[in-house]
């Protein structure tokens, strides 16, 4: 994680909505970040936060219709993504950006030899015969791990377990050496003595590999042992990004300070009664005029029903999108900028 | 806790096997099972939560299933309340069924999509009670208050609402005729972080107001921690540990245990830099054909020659502890310091199988 | 996507599902048309005869073969009968076939696909049974049906009410194998979801468990087999005409109507287009109210 | 797979001879007599003598059994010879049809080909149409194309064939006069010109029966795709880079096809079943028109023979249906 | 009468041989469309006329008769008369004398024995023979020598043209069928299919109830004819589609029994492709009355049995007023065109036979109306429908699925509701309603109706098996099956008596007087049959193919040696 090094992605203002029958759903509301070379960035957040959307909308990857990709800028080695014909954006797919679903159950076509669906994007992207990326596909299924790998190739996805079938979709992903990496909730589905084994394997492969990865998930815990920087999604949009350390340690926003509460563990102290927070995510209708979290917020007060704060910098790299300020334990003043 | 004499068992469960047939050939002969539960006793004391975890496919939801018989088991004996689940008719049964209910894995399937929110919570009433049309809907109302959901929904339906939203129309209508005995199959599986603290705390809170009694199934080590009495731990059909909870987390006995807990993430990056883990190798074997001697053999990281051979018997190790593990044998018990740190190359991260 | 947000708490006046089941139906713009028409249709066959009186049978022999007049607004057939009161009289038959017709193998269809999906000791024989009705042929059938019952039915409902019991339940009977099929299909895959297991937790039994939790859960596909089933019903009737069987010639239908016309296409073009047109007006019309029908029993797809 | 079809095919013995059993009731007790066409000139006495001739004195049951031998036992026996020139079956008595006094075999081995030119091709032609129009309305659900298409498939399963059949004779037979309005089925392709003969007679009832049978399937793929477009492993696809023909025509058509391809094997035993309304209406004399016209003679061996063997085939097929959706779909194993 | 027949004859092959200079087979091909399918070549084992007739391409008779009905010879020198000694006096031996030199197809001579196994075929017990009538009352046939046949009858026969007369009992050459008699009849398939004959055409190719191939025969006796070289005979479809095939499209030329609309085939004929040729016969389209009670309410066994008298139909005066109130004329012009002509006569033809009986012609809904007055139905309670004694004046008036007879139903219908009778129309499946099976109460021979409608008609010239049908023995009862002849149970001693004299007459003027009081008894005198319209064939044939003559007595494609391609 070089510091300073020109970012591979930046995504600066994206909106996404959804058409329904109700009307626009607004689920992805001026996103802005970026991501650096080698970097592993955590993206947390509950089920309709938008984290998934992002990264999706981020490469057209949206059914449209009902998604329409609004607004915004996203910069993939200088290439604005959001402007490119669906030929180039075709191009980035695969060699430019990797992407791991979340259900890897679903995720393979059923009918095809896992050794079909590696070397598709191998002969698409990488200009190989059938026999190179035969090769290959080899290669990258001994890359994540899977025994036997020559005979492999020629199962379908239906006679791997679940955890083989994550380091299948793993290896499709890495096939063409993406830049970046997208891990949409990876092991969510996964048992945890799996989920160990994939984590390990991706710690490893980023150091082999060197790949900026963003890794969506639910599970703190798994952020807390992977990740470089995390940014946590709420309502659409950013609401608090730092360094991992940082956040953990301090985090700056109330709805991120919940969120590392309500997680119980299996070490330490057992707590009599989880914390919870009460309430559903909303479903924004409109472009949020108003902080999205305002409703479930016990430190709520007027001006997050009227505005709807900024990112403001609260520590090295590490900034939150809140009223309050938490070191001064006081709400901040108008005036104060907002850094992104 | 540790005492549960002066407590009444409501469960008991014994010798539970749940075997699908496997059949082959030309006229379907019958050449082998798929042991999903193989053996599986326990007891559950009244107000108890026990918990049961175990990676997919381990037979804990099939053995839940199996208790209240929605499958019929192979051979064993449940016993509930003083009532022989196993061997009742179906008349007998379905006056059983008010006892002991079930809360399900995933929310969205088990909800009837085509029910409003008060036909399904109804249901019940309608199949056991005689009560008015205004007594029924009374009923409803207090049981939605209960659950927390807003009377309002009565008539929506299921897709209108969030998961744990659903996951609280699944208990009430689990509460409706006041059981004794709620199997949670995975109750908070298919749940956001934040809402599986809500749907735990509502559980919990129903257990002291009710005083109803659990077996909560789940793969989440520590939410099974927050509410569990005591855990017993599933490994391909077999249940290989079964402790008090406390005991169980602080100092595990049987290596898949280990292995299990220390495969948990912490929240924590400082802890998780410097944290341990058992990574076992592999996947679970098929439960159609498990390995000789000890399930865990294949993957356990101290397996031993007499693993390979002989089965381990679940047994008291200490008060209250039972393990299933020839590390725990009163002759090669010597060998192994019970609750040993795993720390040796054996753990080291593999891949593969 | 849903439309609950924790801020937001509707208190909904307490109106029955079917107000929901209509707003629902009224978005959905072809179902809207296939309803007007078909409302036109039953309209024109049920109120029709009441203005335009004339007898669809009365033979006129001085006005033979007109063309469109005053008198006759569609005009006249080789025996001078009016072909308005024909085509509205045959409507009535024809829309009574392919309800009946419909009703009789949507039911036959849904029950024993349900058995069979639902029962597994059952499936084997039930399926078996299929395949000898999808073997039996239709024509011998319906002449034996019509030897054994069509005196008792004539005594009980009269000559007309009796063939047309006959010829429908023929219809019915034979063409009820698709549904079961599609049916049995559905059910095997509702049967595994986790409410049925739930439902069997509550104790409910297994009748309870068909009405309540697995049939409306096969709704859609029934009810494009149903759409589906009247097209063909209509259909069938007129390739009875065809070949040789069906109504009596005194009992016009659409589709003998239209196979009568066949030989004299050339000649009088209007006598075949008016009853095909009739037909597939009445198969288009009621396949778009199944689908808006379709979605709007949904309540997955009515929140949306 | 194998033992599944071999127990299939047991279990397929015992439930082919009830249905035999069943049709043969109900043709013995459906109405008519094959002395029907005799012209009333004819004295009764006279009828009653041919009656007997006919075998129609015995009991039911001993003709039944007389079937079942001559159907499973005398009929191998005489295709065997007929293959290997073997005399095995000489003056052992065929299945022979009330009507031509000929061997019903023989009948349906001649009207063979011209069924399954006509009607098979028209399944196949229409299978062909349906495919595609079913794959673009499913991936443009909605546009203007699915909306003709579902407007056109429902005209087409709404208007009856002998309406549409007549109409193409008068407006490209009568009026055209591009084709002939009558099949000729002893036309035999042996060059150019005949070849060319054939092709136009084979044009308007293959067009007929094509359209009502793509109206059906085309609805089918458009279900089958739309629900596979929504699949997870469709993004997986588009997110390795493929194009969207690749995507479209080889990832969700291939998952798509699955149940539609069950569907198209079990509608082939209609093809042999023939297309009786069409054949009548071209003359293609199919098997079809000999179903119906014997049929209408009260021949019994022939009508039960014709709808035995249609009722093997569907069986058969039913197997076919199962086995392919084992073989198309690597999840199935039936074992 | 020998005479006039032999000059007939001589003078019908002339004047219908322009084309006799041409040379055999320099026509090519010539297709005819008969829409329902022939399904054998062997009239003997047939189901119906179109088989007959096909097999009349191949299969010659001794004798025929031509388009007016006159015996003519085919196979012999001359037609057996009395005046040439063919015929005995006692009337109970026939000889022919085959033509020498007329040899099968396959080159071998026609002879004597041939004709005596065509005899032994049809006759055996086991063989199911369609044709056995033909050979009825027939003592023995024998060889006097190769050329020579002698029939001789138990009974004087007055009429004996009917063994080996006309396309109905052609030769069968006895070299082809020898082992086909009896049981072994059904098997002998290529025997059947492709029969050695001595007609103008050869089979070489059969397809049953598909089509039929022949080339001309190189044997035939006319070296000069047919001068077709090849013929098709093709099956299927309707009569609306044979009809545009000639008419319309050209693709055929000849089609056989149009029975459609009037106006549709007058468009179909103005498209200026082909022409109509019409024939009459003695086909009768009529209704019968019921003269048994077929009440459902009578036990089965005695429902339209003599046990039970109809309650209003065995009344003359309500029979005589369904037959007044009827219009033939626009029957004819609705359903027939020129295609069919209004009769009062249930024998409309030969023209000796012919009663000249024409009351019923005009339509006299009065008359109709007061002779049931007079018999006491009255419209008592003001329903429209006549009543007496609390019975109503109702009639189920059934008949076989066919558009032409449903028209009928609906006009007659009508007709009879003007005069007060209420009328409950039944149409049955032809294959149903002319089965003839006991065990369906559908059949024309049950009557389970008041009234029904078909039609009949007699093979060959001869009125006598015909008018026999309605003595009082031959009524359809459970004690024959249901299978009699005398469909409406008409009994009359006298009638019977009359029925034993024809069989008795020999002298033919006598017969024709004997017949015609018959015909009067069944129709004006009774009113038991009410005959409706005589129907005549209608053909059609394009406007290519000379020589053409509709004939109703015979095969219609009984001179098809003598057809041509006009030029």
């Amino acid at each position: 994680m070089p510091d300073g090094a020109q970012p591979v992605l930046e995504v600066e203002g994206l909106k996404t909505i959804f058409r329904t029958r109700g009307g626009e759903v607004h689920a992805v509301n001026s996103v802005s970040f970026d991501l650096k070379p080698g970097e592993l960035l955590g993206v947390v957040g509950e089920s309709g936060s938008g984290k998934s959307v992002t990264m999706m909308s981020l490469i057209g990857l949206l059914p449209s219709p009902p998604a329409e990709v609004r607004e915004g800028k996203v910069l993939f080695n200088g290439l604005d993504l959001l402007k490119c014909t669906p030929e180039e954006l075709r191009a980035v797919r695969g060699p430019g950006v990797g992407f791991i679903f979340q259900d890897p159950m679903t995720s393979l076509n059923p009918v095809f030899t896992v050794g079909y669906q590696l070397r598709e994007p191998l002969m698409k992207h990488m200009g190989m015969d059938k026999k190179a990326a035969q090769v290959r596909a080899k290669e990258l299924l001994e890359l994540v791990g899977i025994p036997d790998a020559e005979r492999r190739l020629k199962d379908y996805p239906h006679q791997f377990s679940g955890g083989m079938r994550q380091r299948v979709m793993i290896a499709i992903a890495l096939a063409c050496d993406p830049k970046v990496l997208i891990a949409d909730e990876p092991t969510t589905a996964l048992d945890v003595t799996i989920q160990a084994q994939i984590l390990e394997l991706v710690k490893e492969l980023r150091v082999k590999l060197g790949m900026a990865i963003v890794w969506i998930t639910h599970d703190l815990g798994v952020i807390a042992g992977i990740a470089d920087r995390i940014m946590v999604m709420y309502g659409g949009q950013i609401v608090e990004q730092g360094p991992v350390a940082e956040v953990f340690d301090k985090p700056r926003h109330p709805y991120t300070r919940a969120l590392l509460k309500t997680v119980p563990s299996v070490r330490g102290e057992r707590a009599p009664k989880l914390s919870v927070i009460e309430g559903q995510p909303p479903i924004l209708r409109a472009a949020p005029s108003a902080c999205p979290f305002r409703a479930r917020c016990a430190q709520a007060f007027a001006r997050c029903e009227a505005e709807n704060p900024a990112r403001f910098p609260v520590g090295p790299g590490h900034d939150a999108a809140c009223f309050w300020d938490y070191d001064a334990g006081a709400p901040r003043t108008t005036a104060e900028a907002a850094h992104v | 806790m540790f005492d549960t004499a002066g407590v009444k068992p409501l469960i008991e469960v014994k010798g539970l096997k749940m075997y699908f047939p496997i059949t082959a050939g030309v006229f379907r002969s019958h050449v082998g099972d798929v042991k999903a539960v193989d053996d599986v006793s326990f007891t559950i004391f009244e107000g108890e939560t026990l918990g049961l975890v175990g990676e997919s496919g381990c037979g804990k939801s099939t053995c839940g299933r199996a208790i209240l018989r929605l499958y019929e088991p192979t051979a064993g004996s449940v016993v509930i309340d003083g009532q022989d689940v196993l061997g009742a008719d179906q008349g007998l049964l379905r006056r059983m069924r008010p006892k002991m209910q079930m809360v399900f894995q995933d929310p969205q399937a088990s909800l009837n999509p085509r029910m409003t929110v008060a036909a399904i919570i109804g249901e019940p009433l309608d199949e056991h009670t005689t009560l008015s049309k205004a007594e029924k809907l009374a009923r409803i109302y207090e049981l939605m208050d209960q659950v927390g959901l807003n009377r309002d929904f009565a008539n929506r339906y299921p897709h209108e609402f969030s998961g744990g939203q659903r996951q609280r129309i699944g208990i009430a209508r689990a509460l409706a005729l006041n059981p004794k005995f709620i199997v949670c199959d995975e109750p908070i599986a298919a749940l956001d972080v934040s809402i599986q603290a809500q749907v735990v705390n509502l559980l919990e809170e129903l257990q002291d107001r009710l005083g109803l009694t659990y077996l909560f199934i789940s793969h989440d080590l520590s939410m099974v921690r927050h509410i569990a009495d005591r855990v017993a731990v599933m490994y391909l059909g077999q249940i290989i540990e079964l402790s008090p909870r406390d005991a169980i987390y602080a100092e595990p006995l049987h290596p898949y245990t280990q292995a299990l807990l220390s495969a948990v993430p912490e929240p924590d990056p400082e802890a998780e830099k410097t944290r341990r883990r058992i990574i076992l190798t592999g996947d679970v074997p098929s439960p159609a054909n498990p390995p000789k001697g000890c399930n865990f053999c294949t993957r356990c990281p101290k397996v031993m020659d007499i693993c390979r051979v002989e089965e381990p018997r679940l047994t008291e190790i200490r008060p209250g502890r039972f393990v299933s593990c020839h590390l725990y044998d009163e002759t090669a018990g010597a060998t192994a310091a019970p609750g040993a740190t795993p720390s040796n190359n054996n753990t080291a991260i593999q891949q593969g199988e | 996507m849903t439309d609950t947000s924790s801020t937001a708490v509707k208190i909904r006046p307490p109106r029955s599902q079917w107000w929901d089941v209509w707003d629902q139906f009224k978005t959905h713009k072809g179902a809207l048309i296939g309803l007007t028409i078909f409302v036109i249709i039953l309209a024109a066959i049920f109120i029709g005869p009441l203005i335009w009186d004339m007898a669809p049978t009365y033979v006129d022999l001085r006005a033979r073969n007109k063309g469109f007049s005053l008198a006759h607004p569609f005009g006249t057939d080789q025996l001078g009968r009016d072909i308005l009161a024909r085509m509205l009289a045959g409507g009535k038959v024809s829309i009574a076939v392919g309800l009946t017709a419909m009703g009789l193998s949507i039911v036959l269809g849904t029950f024993i696909g349900v058995l069979a999906g639902y029962f597994k000791r059952l499936e084997g024989p039930l399926m078996r049974l299929t395949d000898l009705f999808l073997a039996l042929p239709l024509l011998p059938l319906l002449l034996l049906m019509v030897t054994l019952f069509r005196d008792p039915l004539s005594k009980s409902f009269g000559p007309e009410g009796g063939i047309f019991l006959l010829i429908v339940t023929a219809i019915g009977a034979t063409s009820w194998m698709q549904t079961a099929r599609i049916v049995r299909g559905e059910v095997l895959a509702i049967k595994e979801r986790e409410f049925v297991l739930a439902a069997r937790s509550i104790g409910t039994p297994a009748h309870r468990m068909v009405m309540r939790h697995v049939l409306p859960n096969v709704l859609s596909p029934i009810m494009v087999s149903a759409t589906l089933g009247i097209a063909s019903a209509i259909i069938t009737e007129s390739a009875l005409s065809f070949l040789g069987l069906g109504f009596p010639p005194d009992f016009p239908t659409w589709g003998r109507l239209l196979f009568d016309a066949v030989d004299q296409m050339q000649l009088y073009p209007a006598r075949v287009i008016l009853p095909g047109l009739a037909i597939s007006l009445t198969v288009l019309s009621v396949n778009y109210i199944g689908d808006g029908l379709r979605d709007a029993l949904d309540p997955r797809i009515r929140g949306r | 797979m194998f033992t599944f079809t071999l127990r299939r095919l047991m279990i397929a013995i015992p439930t082919l001879l009830i249905i035999s059993l069943v049709i043969f009731l109900l043709l013995e007790a459906a109405p008519g007599d094959p002395l029907g066409d005799v012209p009333l000139t004819v004295p009764p006495e006279v009828k009653a003598k041919m009656r007997e001739a006919l075998g129609l004195n015995s009991p039911w049951w001993v003709r039944y059994i007389l079937w079942l031998k001559q159907f499973f036992w005398v009929e191998p026996v005489h295709l065997w010879d007929a293959l290997f020139g073997t005399h095995f079956g000489d003056g052992m008595q065929r299945v022979i049809s009330f009507q031509s006094r000929q061997p019903v075999m023989q009948i349906i081995a001649e009207r063979m080909p011209q069924t399954l030119m006509v009607v098979g091709l028209a399944y196949v032609v229409g299978v062909l149409i349906a495919l595609p129009i079913g794959i673009i309305s499913a991936y443009r659900q909605y546009s203007w194309f699915d909306n003709i298409g579902t407007f056109v498939s429902m005209i087409g399963f709404s208007v009856p064939t002998f309406f549409t059949g007549v109409v193409l004779i008068i407006v490209f037979a009568v009026k055209l006069q591009w084709f002939p309005s009558v099949y000729d089925t002893t036309l035999k392709v042996t060059d150019a010109a005949s070849f060319w003969a054939q092709v136009r007679q084979m044009v308007m009832p293959v067009t007929v029966l094509a359209l009502y049978n793509a109206a059906q399937i085309s609805r089918f793929m458009r279900a089958s795709m739309l629900d596979n477009l929504g699949q997870d492993y469709v993004r997986t696809a588009r997110a390795k880079g493929l194009t969207e023909k690749v995507v479209v025509l080889i990832h969700v058509l291939r998952n798509s096809l699955i149940p539609v391809v069950t569907v198209i094997a079990l509608g082939v035993p209609t093809i042999f079943g023939g297309a009786i309304i069409t054949e009548q209406v071209f003359k293609v004399n199919g098997l079809g028109q000999q179903l119906i016209l014997s049929i209408h003679a009260n021949d019994m061996p022939m009508v039960m023979t014709l709808t035995f063997i249609f009722a093997i085939l569907i069986v058969l097929f039913n197997l076919v249906a199962d086995l392919l959706y084992g073989i198309l779909d690597p999840r199935i194993r039936y074992d | 009468m020998k005479l006039r027949t032999a000059l007939m004859g001589a003078a019908a092959s002339l004047a219908l041989a322009p084309a006799a200079f041409a040379e055999r087979g320099s026509d090519g091909q010539v297709n005819v469309l008969y829409w329902q399918a022939p399904s054998t070549m062997n009239p003997y084992l047939s189901s119906g006329t179109k088989d007959v007739e096909a097999s009349s391409l191949v299969l010659e008779p001794f004798a025929g008769f031509d388009e007016t009905g006159v015996v003519i010879p085919r196979l012999v020198t001359e037609v057996p008369s009395l005046e040439n000694g063919g015929i005995s006096e006692d009337l109970k031996t026939i000889t022919w004398h085959i033509t020498p030199g007329t040899k099968w197809s396959d080159g071998t001579d026609l002879t004597a024995d041939d004709a005596v196994f065509t005899y032994e075929y049809c006759t055996h017990p086991e063989g199911g023979c369609a044709q056995e009538a033909r050979y009825e009352g027939i003592e023995k046939v024998e060889a006097v020598d190769p050329l020579t046949v002698k029939i001789t009858y138990k009974e004087p026969r007055p009429n004996p043209f009917t063994a080996f007369t006309g396309a109905t009992s052609p030769i069968l050459q006895k070299a082809q069928f020898a082992n086909c008699l009896g049981a072994a009849a059904s098997s002998c398939t290529d025997q059947n299919f492709m029969p050695i004959g001595t007609g103008p055409f050869v089979v070489t190719e059969f397809k049953t109830n598909d089509v039929i191939q022949m080339i001309a025969n190189p044997n035939y006796r006319d070296p000069a004819k047919p001068a077709f070289s090849t013929l098709m005979l093709k099956g299927g479809g309707d009569a609306a589609a044979a009809g545009r095939a000639v008419l319309e499209t050209g693709e055929f030329d000849y089609a056989w029994n149009l029975q459609l609309a009037p106006d549709v085939l007058a468009g179909m004929e103005a498209k200026g492709k082909g022409k109509l040729v019409v024939g009459f016969g003695t086909l009768v389209e009529r209704i019968e009355m019921n003269m048994t009670d077929p009440s459902p309410a009578l036990p089965e066994g005695e429902r339209s049995t003599a046990a039970h008298a109809h309650p209003f139909l065995s009344d003359i005066r309500v029979r005589t007023a369904l037959s007044k109130a009827i219009d033939r004329e626009i029957l004819v012009e609705i359903g027939y065109g020129q295609a069919g002509r209004p009769t009062c006569n249930l024998v409309p033809a030969p023209a000796m036979f012919a009663s000249d009986n024409t009351d019923c012609l005009t339509q006299d809904v009065e008359g109709a109306k007061a002779l049931l007055d007079e018999a006491g139905w009255t419209d008592s309670d003001g329903d429209g429908i006549r009543d007496k004694d609390g019975m109503k004046l109702s009639v189920v008036y059934q008949t076989s699925t066919n558009a032409v007879r449903q028209d009928f139903q609906s006009i007659i219908k009508q007709w009879w509701n003007d005069i007060g009778v209420e009328v409950e129309l039944k149409n049955i499946d032809g294959s149903v309603y002319f089965g003839g099976d006991a065990g369906s109460p559908d059949t024309f021979q049950k009557f389970y109706a008041d009234v029904e409608m078909y039609a009949n008609n007699f093979d060959g010239t001869d009125p006598e098996p015909y008018l026999a049908q309605y003595t009082c023995e031959k009524a359809p009862k459970p004690e024959n099956q249901w299978q009699g002849e005398n469909i409406n149970r008409f009994c009359d001693p006298a009638y019977d008596a009359m029925v034993v004299e024809l069989g008795k007459t020999g002298d033919i003027e006598a017969r024709a007087t004997l017949a015609k009081k018959m015909n009067d008894m069944l129709t004006k005198d009774s009113m038991v049959v009410v005959p409706l319209v005589d129907r005549g064939r209608v053909s059609a044939h394009s406007n290519t193919l000379g020589g053409v003559v509709l004939n109703t007595w015979d095969s219609e494609l009984w001179n098809a040696s003598d057809w041509y391609r006009m030029k």
